[in-house]
C-alpha cells in the first residue's frame, strides 16, 4: 500500500526494538549468504580460503569509497566525484612519493588530506552556494578527471622505487597468514566510520540533516558547517582509496575511476541506505559492497559468458533488494 | 598438465583468457579466433575483459578470479603489465602456463607473446597518410583512448612517423572521443569547422573511424582524406564506396588463433618461440576485396 | 492562575511596532504585545492573522521589517533560532520541527548532546536525561521511540518536551493542544503551571476558547496583521473576544437533531479488523448522517477512517455500499466508490506543499471535473479552485499563492476544499477543524449540515467532545481498536461518551479473552522491562 | 539561512507573476547566452550556420533521453538505465528492421514500443514490487547492457540496405536547407512532452506524485498506476533514443550507451529539475543539454587540449548554475 503510515507507540521500545533491530541487521546478510550458498555448490573452485581473500581484497576500493559515501548519502546529498576524485588521489599520491620522494607516511598523509580537500571544496559548493550536490559533484567528477591526466601527463606513475607502498595494500600484516592488508584497512576503516557514524555528534548531525534539515538548522545547529564537515570527511575516504587502488596496482593509473562512483552508489543502496537521506548505516553499505563483489567473482568463477553476467547480476540485485524489502515488511 | 576445467568438459583442456576489452569489436574478433581454434582443437576458452582499457583494477580481478579456477593455460593482455606481475608469479608457481597476446606483458612469466605492433601499424597509416595528401598540409587525428597502450602507441606511431618522414605535414592535437562513435562524430565536426584548411583526417580504431566518417559526412566537406584503424563493415563499405582512403587493420581473429594454438602447445609442453607476431595489413578501394586482406577483415 | 500572590505587573516581554511583509503579504503591521513576568498570555485571531508570523520574529525565524524587541526592560535583536534560545526565548511551532529518523531523546537535546569527549556522545547519559526530564514533565513517551512512528499527539508532546528543557524564561505556544485530546490538554495544562513562575512568562495561541479561560490570565486579539486590544481574561466573556477577533458577532447555529431513521443505508462496515490495533469494527453510515467518532487517542478511529478507504492494509471485514459489497485496495478505488478521506495530518497527508492552492484544490477532481481526454482546463480549474477560496473565506493573495507560505488553519481550509470540489457522496473528516479559528469553524459546521442536507453522509472524527456533540446524528465510541457503543444523538452527553470511550476491553465480556494480545499493553510491558 | 526563510513566494499573481514566469524562463537561457557570446567572439569557427546545427545535431540523443527522464524525475525518481537501454533498442530497430525484415514503419513503432516495455518493467518493479527507483534502474542498466551483447551477437547490426533508416537521422526534410531531421525530431518530440507535462492529466500527476506522493494517493489518485505509466512514458523516449543514435551511426552498435545516462540526468538537473521531485520543466531539459553540447563543441574548436576541456566543463557548470541559483534567488 503506497501510505502505509509506520507506527510504534507511545509505549515503547528498549529491550524488544534493539533486539529486533539487531535481528534485521543480521537478516540483512541472509542475501549474501544465499549467493554465497549458491556458488558454493555451483562451484568446486568458489568456496576456498583463496577465494574468500579473493573477494574481499576485490571489495576494497569500492567499500572504502561507499562508506565515505554512505555519509553523504544518509545527509541527503550524493557524491559522484568519488570515482575520477580516487584516480586524481592516486596520481597526487605518486606525485607526493614518486615525484616530489616524500617520506612515505608524510605523502600517505598528504594524499589522503587531499582527498579531503576536494571533499572540503564539495561541500563548500553545496552547502554555501547551494548548488545541488548532484551538479556539484558532477563538476568535480568532470574536473578531477581532467586534473587526473594534467598532472600525470597522461601516463602512469609507478611506485616501483617504492615497495614499501605495495606492500599497504599485497602485504601481509599477519606473519605467515595470506591475508591481505588491504581487506585489514577496509576493516578498521569500516569500524571506524561506524563508530564515528553512531557514536558522535558528526554522526548524529548527519542522520539529522538528512531526516529534516530545516528541522536541524531550526534546533540551532550550523547545518552548513556540517555538511561541510561530512563532505570533507568523505574526502578522506576518496584519498584513502586512491592510495589502495594505487598500492595494489604499483601504479597511479591516471584514467581509471569513471564508473566507480555508481558501484559505490549502488553498494550503499543495496546495503538499504535510502537515497532520500536519514537512514543507512556501514554494515549495510558493507553488505551491499560484498554482494555486488560477490556476485561478480561467483559469476565469473562459474565461466557464465560475460554478455550473460551483467544480465544475471541485474536480476540477482532485483531480487536480493526484493526479499529485503518482503522481510522488512514483515518484520 | 592434469585437465578438468569449471563444471564439465571432463578432460578437456581449459584455456582462460584475460583480455583488455571485450565488448568492442577488435577484442569480440580475437575472442572468435579463440574459440574458433578451440574447438577445432577439442580445448575449452573463456574469455573476459574490462568495459574500458582504462579498469585496471577490474582486469585483475578478473585474473585473480580465473587463476582461481586453475586453468591448464592462461591467456593474458595486460591493461599494466607491473600490476598484473604478482598474479602472474602465482601462476607460475601453480604451474599454470601463461600466454601474453595483444601487447608484450613486461614480464618474464609468458612463455610467449602473440603480439601486433601498435606503433608499427599507426607508422604505416601515416605513411599512407603523407602520400594522400601530397606531403604537406594539415592533418588531424582522432584517437580512441590517451592512456592505454593502444591508444597511446596508435597515436604515437603516427606522430613520430609525421616528425620524421613529413616535416611540412602540421598535425594538429589529437583529440580522444573514448572510442564512442557518437563522440568521435561530435569532435570531427568541430575539428573540420575550425579547421577550414583540414586535409586530412587519421582515426585509431573502428569506433573512432566510424565517427570521423559520420562526422565528416554530416558536415558536408569534400576531399578529406580518411585514413582509419582496425576494419568492420562500416568502416569497410567507407573504404569501398571512396569516403574512406583506407585503413590498417591487424588481425585480432588470427591474433586469437594463435594464442589458443601457442597455449596448446605450451598444455602439451612443445616448445614456444619468443614472439608471434601477427601482423597489420594496409587495406583500401584497390585489395579490399583481394582473399588474402579479405581474411583479415571482421565485421 | 489560581495562586495570584505576585503581582504580575513586570513586562517580560515587549513587542514595539512590528511590520513584516511577505511577497504579496502584509502579515504584520504596527504591532503591538505585551507578555508580564508569571503570567500566561493568549494570543487570538482569526486564521492568518499573523499570530504565527509574529511568534516566528521572536524566536528568529523571520527578522522583522521594522519594530523593536524589549526582553527584561533590555532592547534585544533576535539574530537566529540558536540566538533565541540563548535568550531565554523558547517555541513550539505550530509545525512541527522534529527530526523523524531520530529518537525522542535525540530530539529533545539535538544539538546539545551529553557528550563524553568533544565529539564522543554519551547515549546514555542522553537516555538518562530524557527519562528524568519526560518524567518531570509527566509526558507519556518513551525516550527511544523514534519520533517519525509517532502519532501527531505524541510528536507534540515531544516538542514541549524539547522546549520546556531549554528552561527557558519566554515560552510561546502556537497552537499546542491542535492535536491534543482534553486529558493531554490537562495534562498540557498542569505543565504550563508549573511551568509559569515570578519570572517566567507563556504566549499561548489557540483557537479553543474554554482553553484560553482556563489558562490565560490576559488575552491580545489581532486581527489581520494589525494589534486589537489586550484584556483580562477573568473580566471578559468568550462572546466579547470572539467579536473582537471577528469584527462582527457570531450568531448560534443549531446542529443536527438526531437519528435520520427515514434514510437508507448508504454504507456498512462489518468486522473490519487490521494487524496492528482494529477488532471487529462494525457500524453503518446513512445517506444524510452526520455520524461522529470519539475516543481517547490511540482509540483507532484514524486507523478505521484508513483502513476503510485502503490507505492502511485490512487483515478482515466487508464494506457494503448501497446493498452491495466492494472491495477497496488503494485509496483510488475508495474515492472511485465516493468515499474521501480528510486526513487529521494535513502537512504529510493531505498536501503538495510546494505547489499552489489551486492545484490542491483540484488535485481530486482532476480528471473528473477539469479534463477533456486527459487534458487540462485550466481555466475551468483555476474558477473553481478561486470559488472555494471565496466560499471558505480562505486567506491568501491568489490561488497561484504556494500552499506552504499560507497559515495553519488557511491549510486546512484548502484540504476541505480539495474534497468539496470532488463531491464525494462519503466524507470522512478526520479532526476537520484542527486549527481553524471559531468563526470558521463555525463556517465549517454549517457546511457540514448543508453536505447533510444535500444528502452526503459524513463520519467526523473529532477529539473536541462539544463538537462531536453539536454535530452529530449519532456517536460512534471506540476504545483500544474497538467500537463500545453507538450513541444516539439524544443519549449522547460528554458522560457517556467519556463512560464508552474509557470503556477497557477486560470489562467487555466478549473480547476479555483477547486482552493478552492489546498492543498497549504489550508495549507498556515491554517497557517496564526495559527500565529494568 | 533555513529554507523557508524569506524564500520569496510567487505572489501577488494573476497578471504580474505570469508575466515574471515567462521572463524567468527566458533568462534561464542568460548562461547559455553567455556561453554562446564568449565563444563567437572566442573563435571564428563557432559562429557559423553549419556550427549551430552541428551543435543541435550532437544534442539530438542525450536531449531525447534528457526529455523523457525529467518526467521520471519529477516524480522524485531516477533512471539510470536509459544509456545501456538505448543500445539494447538500437539493436531491436536492427532485429526488426534488419534481421527480422519488417517494413520501416512497423520497426520504429515496435523499437519505440520496446523502450516503452522497458520502462514498464521498471514502473512495475517501482511501483509495485517497491524498489527504489536507483536500484530497480541500476539492475536495468546491467541486464540491457547484457542483452544488447547477446541479441546482437556482440556485433554491429548495419542497416547499409535501409537508406530509408539513415534519412531518419541525418536527411533534410526541408528541402534545400541543411537541417538534420534529427533536430526536427528532437524540437518535435520536445513539444509533444512539453504539452503532455504541462497540460495534461499525467502531467500533472508527475508534478504531485513528486510533490507528495502520500497526499496525492489520498486524494484518490492512484499512484501505483501513474508512476508505471510515467516509466514507461519515459521508455518510449529510450527507444526514440535508439532509434536516433542508430539512424545516426547506420548501425547499432551494442556496446555504445553507458554514460549516456550520467549526461542526460545532469543536463535534466542543469536545466533546473530537483532530483528530489516536484518541479521541473522540458525547456529548462532542453537549455540544460544545449549547455553541454555547446560548451563541449566549444571547447573542441578554440582547440583547448582535452584535458582541460572536463576541467574548463566542470567549472563552467559549476558557474552556470551557481548563477542560475543567484537569479533565482533575486527574482
Ligand atoms: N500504545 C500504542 N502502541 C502502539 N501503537 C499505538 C499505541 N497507541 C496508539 N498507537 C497507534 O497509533 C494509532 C492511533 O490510532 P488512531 O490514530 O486511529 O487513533 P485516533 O482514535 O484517531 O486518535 P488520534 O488521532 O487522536 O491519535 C493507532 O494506529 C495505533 O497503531
Ligand atoms: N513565508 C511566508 N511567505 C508568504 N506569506 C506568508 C509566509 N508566512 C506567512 N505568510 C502569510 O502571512 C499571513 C499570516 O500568517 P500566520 O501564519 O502568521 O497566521 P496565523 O495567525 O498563525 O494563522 P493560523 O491561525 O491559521 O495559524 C498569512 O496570510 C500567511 O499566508
Ligand atoms: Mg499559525
Ligand atoms: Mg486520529
Amino acid at each position: 500500500m503506497v501510505t502505509t503510515r509506520e507506527k510504534s507507540g507511545v509505549a515503547g521500545r528498549p529491550v524488544g526494538a534493539v533486539v529486533k533491530g539487531r535481528l534485521q541487521q543480521l537478516l540483512a546478510f541472509a542475501s549474501l549468504i544465499v549467493i554465497f550458498a549458491f556458488f558454493s555448490v555451483a562451484s568446486p573452485f568458489f568456496f576456498t580460503y583463496g577465494n574468500f581473500t579473493a573477494i574481499l581484497f576485490s571489495t576494497v576500493v569500492i567499500g572504502t569509497l561507499a562508506i565515505g559515501t554512505t555519509f553523504v548519502i544518509i545527509t541527503g546529498g550524493i557524491d559522484l566525484s568519488i570515482g575520477t576524485g580516487m584516480a586524481l588521489c592516486a596520481v597526487m599520491s605518486g606525485v607526493f612519493i614518486v615525484n616530489l620522494d616524500l617520506p612515505l607516511a608524510v605523502g600517505l598523509v598528504a594524499t589522503v588530506l587531499f582527498g579531503g580537500l576536494m571533499g572540503l571544496v564539495n561541500g563548500i559548493n553545496i552547502a554555501l552556494l547551494k548548488i545541488p550536490p548532484f551538479i556539484a559533484t558532477l563538476a568535480m567528477m568532470l574536473v578531477a578527471e581532467g586534473l587526473a591526466l594534467v598532472v600525470s601527463g597522461s601516463a602512469p606513475i609507478y611506485f616501483s622505487e617504492e615497495p614499501a607502498y605495495t606492500k599497504i595494500s599485497t602485504g601481509n600484516l599477519i606473519p605467515g597468514v595470506d591475508f591481505p592488508n588491504a581487506v585489514i584497512v577496509l576493516i578498521v576503516v569500516a569500524v571506524i566510520a561506524g563508530v564515528l557514524l553512531t557514536k558522535t555528534v558528526l554522526g548524529r548531525y548527519t542522520y539529522s540533516i538528512g531526516s529534516n534539515e530545516e528541522a536541524t538548522a531550526l534546533s540551532g545547529i550550523d547545518v552548513r558547517k556540517w555538511k561541510i564537515a561530512v563532505y570533507a570527511f568523505a574526502g578522506l575516504f576518496i584519498g584513502l582509496a586512491g592510495i589502495m587502488i594505487s598500492a595494489r596496482l604499483g601504479s597511479a593509473q591516471p584514467a581509471t575511476g569513471m564508473g566507480y562512483e555508481l558501484q559505490a552508489i549502488a553498494a550503499v543502496v543495496i546495503g538499504g541506505t535510502s537515497l532520500s537521506g536519514g537512514k543507512g548505516s556501514i554494515v549495510g553499505t558493507l553488505i551491499g559492497a560484498l554482494i555486488i563483489s560477490t556476485l561478480n567473482n561467483g559469476l565469473q568463477i562459474m565461466s557464465i559468458p560475460q554478455e550473460w553476467q551483467n544480465v544475471i547480476l541485474g536480476c540477482v540485485i532485483l531480487v536480493a533488494v526484493y526479499t529485503d524489502i518482503l522481510r522488512k515488511k514483515e518484520a | 598438465a592434469e585437465g578438468g576445467g569449471a563444471g564439465g568438459g571432463g578432460g578437456q583442456p581449459y584455456i582462460a583468457i584475460v583480455s583488455k576489452g571485450f565488448q568492442h569489436q577488435f577484442w569480440q574478433a580475437v575472442k572468435q579466433g579463440a574459440e574458433e581454434e578451440a574447438s577445432k582443437q577439442g580445448a575449452r576458452v573463456t574469455f573476459v575483459g574490462p568495459p574500458t582499457e582504462a579498469d585496471v583494477e577490474e582486469q585483475i580481478n578478473m585474473l585473480t578470479n580465473d587463476i582461481a579456477k586453475s586453468p591448464d593455460a592462461l591467456g593474458f593482455a595486460a591493461l599494466d603489465s607491473q600490476a598484473a606481475e604478482p598474479l602472474l608469479q602465482q601462476a607460475k608457481s601453480q604451474d599454470i602456463p601463461v600466454i601474453a597476446f595483444d601487447s608484450g606483458v613486461d614480464s618474464d612469466v609468458p612463455l610467449t607473446t602473440v603480439s601486433t605492433d601498435n606503433k608499427a601499424a599507426a607508422a604505416e597509416a601515416a605513411k599512407h597518410m603523407a602520400e594522400l595528401v601530397g606531403g604537406s598540409g594539415k592533418v588531424a587525428m582522432v584517437v580512441h583512448d590517451q592512456t592505454s597502450q593502444s591508444g597511446t602507441q596508435r597515436r604515437d606511431g603516427f606522430l613520430e612517423w609525421m616528425e620524421q618522414n613529413a616535416p611540412d605535414i602540421e598535425v594538429l592535437d589529437p583529440q580522444y572521443g573514448g572510442g564512442d562513435q557518437l563522440e568521435s562524430a561530435n569532435i570531427t565536426k568541430s575539428i573540420v569547422s575550425s579547421n577550414p584548411d583540414l586535409k586530412g583526417i587519421y582515426a585509431s580504431n573502428e569506433g573512432s573511424a566510424i565517427g570521423v566518417i559520420k562526422g565528416v559526412q554530416e558536415s558536408g566537406k569534400q576531399g578529406l582524406q580518411l585514413v582509419g584503424f582496425d576494419s568492420g563493415k562500416a568502416q569497410v563499405d567507407a573504404i569501398r564506396n571512396g569516403t574512406m582512403a583506407g585503413a590498417v587493420t591487424q588481425d585480432p581473429v588470427n591474433m586469437g588463433r594463435q594464442l589458443v594454438i601457442a597455449a596448446m602447445k605450451a598444455i602439451n609442453g612443445e616448445d614456444l618461440p619468443e614472439t608471434v607476431d601477427t601482423g597489420f595489413k594496409w587495406y583500401d578501394q584497390t585489395n579490399v576485396d583481394d582473399p588474402e586482406i579479405a581474411a583479415v577483415l571482421y565485421d | 492562575m489560581t495562586e495570584t500572590a505576585t503581582p504580575r505587573t513586570l513586562p517580560l516581554l515587549e513587542v514595539e511596532g512590528v511590520d513584516k511583509s511577505f511577497p504579496g503579504v502584509r502579515a504584520l503591521s504596527d504591532m503591538r504585545l505585551e507578555l508580564r513576568a508569571g503570567e500566561v498570555l493568549a494570543l487570538v485571531g482569526e486564521n492568518g492573522a499573523g499570530k504565527s508570523t509574529l511568534m516566528k520574529l521572536l524566536s528568529g525565524i523571520h527578522t522583522p521589517d521594522t519594530g523593536t524587541f524589549t526582553l527584561d526592560g533590555e532592547p534585544l535583536t533576535i539574530a537566529g533560532p540558536k540566538h533565541a534560545t540563548e535568550l531565554g526565548i523558547s517555541i513550539i511551532h505550530q509545525e512541527f520541527n522534529l527530526v523523524p529518523h531520530l529518537t525522542v531523546a535525540q530530539n529533545v537535546f539535538i544539538g546539545r548532546e551529553p557528550r563524553r569527549a568533544r565529539l564522543l556522545l554519551d547515549e546514555r547519559r542522553l537516555v538518562r536525561d530524557a527519562r528524568e526530564l519526560i518524567g518531570r514533565l509527566h509526558l507519556p513517551l518513551d525516550p527511544n521511540a523514534v519520533v517519525g512512528d509517532l502519532t501527531v499527539a505524541n510528536q507534540q508532546m515531544v516538542e514541549i518536551a524539547k522546549a520546556l528543557s531549554y528552561d527557558p524564561k519566554v515560552l510561546i505556544m502556537d497552537e499546542p493542544t491542535a492535536a491534543l485530546n482534553d486529558a493531554e490538554v490537562a495534562t498540557l495544562h498542569e505543565l504550563i503551571r508549573r511551568f509559569v513562575r515570578p519570572e517566567t512568562g507563556v504566549i499561548y495561541i489557540s483557537h479553543r476558547m474554554e482553553e484560553i479561560r482556563r489558562i490565560a490570565d490576559r488575552v491580545t486579539v489581532i486581527r489581520d496583521g494589525q494589534y486589537v486590544d489586550t484584556v483580562d481574561v477573568a473580566a471578559t466573556s468568550t462572546r466579547e473576544i470572539i467579536a473582537m477577533m471577528v469584527g462582527r458577532t457570531l450568531a448560534d447555529h443549531a446542529g443536527p437533531q438526531g437519528v435520520r431513521a427515514d434514510r437508507e443505508v448508504l454504507l456498512e462496515v462489518t468486522g473490519l479488523s487490521t494487524k496492528a490495533l482494529l477488532k471487529d469494527v462494525t457500524f453503518d453510515l446513512r445517506a444524510g448522517e452526520i455520524l461522529g467518532f470519539a475516543g481517547l487517542m490511540g482509540a483507532g478511529r484514524t486507523e478505521t477512517a484508513r483502513a476503510i478507504v485502503g490507505a492502511d492494509p485490512v487483515d478482515g471485514g466487508v464494506l457494503t455500499l448501497r446493498g452491495s459489497r466492494i472491495r477497496i485496495g488503494h485509496p483510488a478505488d475508495a474515492v472511485r466508490h465516493g468515499i474521501g478521506y480528510l486526513s487529521e495530518d494535513r502537512k504529510r497527508y493531505g498536501l503538495l506543499l510546494d505547489k499552489d492552492v489551486k492545484a490542491n484544490v483540484t488535485l481530486g477532481a482532476l480528471a473528473r471535473r477539469f479534463t477533456t481526454a486527459g487534458f487540462v482546463h485550466d481555466r475551468a480549474a483555476r474558477a473553481a479552485a478561486s470559488e472555494y477560496v471565496g466560499s471558505l473565506r480562505i486567506k491568501t493573495p491568489s490561488v497561484d499563492q504556494t500552499t506552504k507560505f499560507l497559515s495553519g488553519g488557511n491549510q486546512q481550509k484548502v484540504v476541505i476544499a480539495k474534497w468539496l470540489a470532488r463531491d464525494c457522496d462519503i466524507l470522512i473528516f478526520d479532526e476537520p477543524t484542527r486549527g481553524i479559528d471559531v468563526g470558521a469553524k463555525e463556517e465549517i459546521y454549517q457546511l457540514l449540515n448543508e453536505l447533510a442536507e444535500q444528502g452526503k453522509s459524513i463520519i467526523m472524527i473529532s477529539s473536541e467532545l462539544p463538537e462531536v456533540l453539536r454535530m452529530s446524528h449519532r456517536v460512534v465510541v471506540m476504545s483500544e481498536g474497538r467500537v463500545t457503543r453507538i450513541l444516539d444523538a439524544a443519549e449522547a452527553s460528554q458522560e457517556t461518551i467519556m463512560h464508552y470511550a474509557t470503556l477497557r476491553p477486560d470489562e467487555n465480556v466478549e473480547d476479555a479473552k483477547e486482552l493478552g494480545l492489546d498492543p498497549v499493553e504489550t508495549g507498556a510491558a515491554e517497557d517496564e522491562e526495559g527500565k529494568a
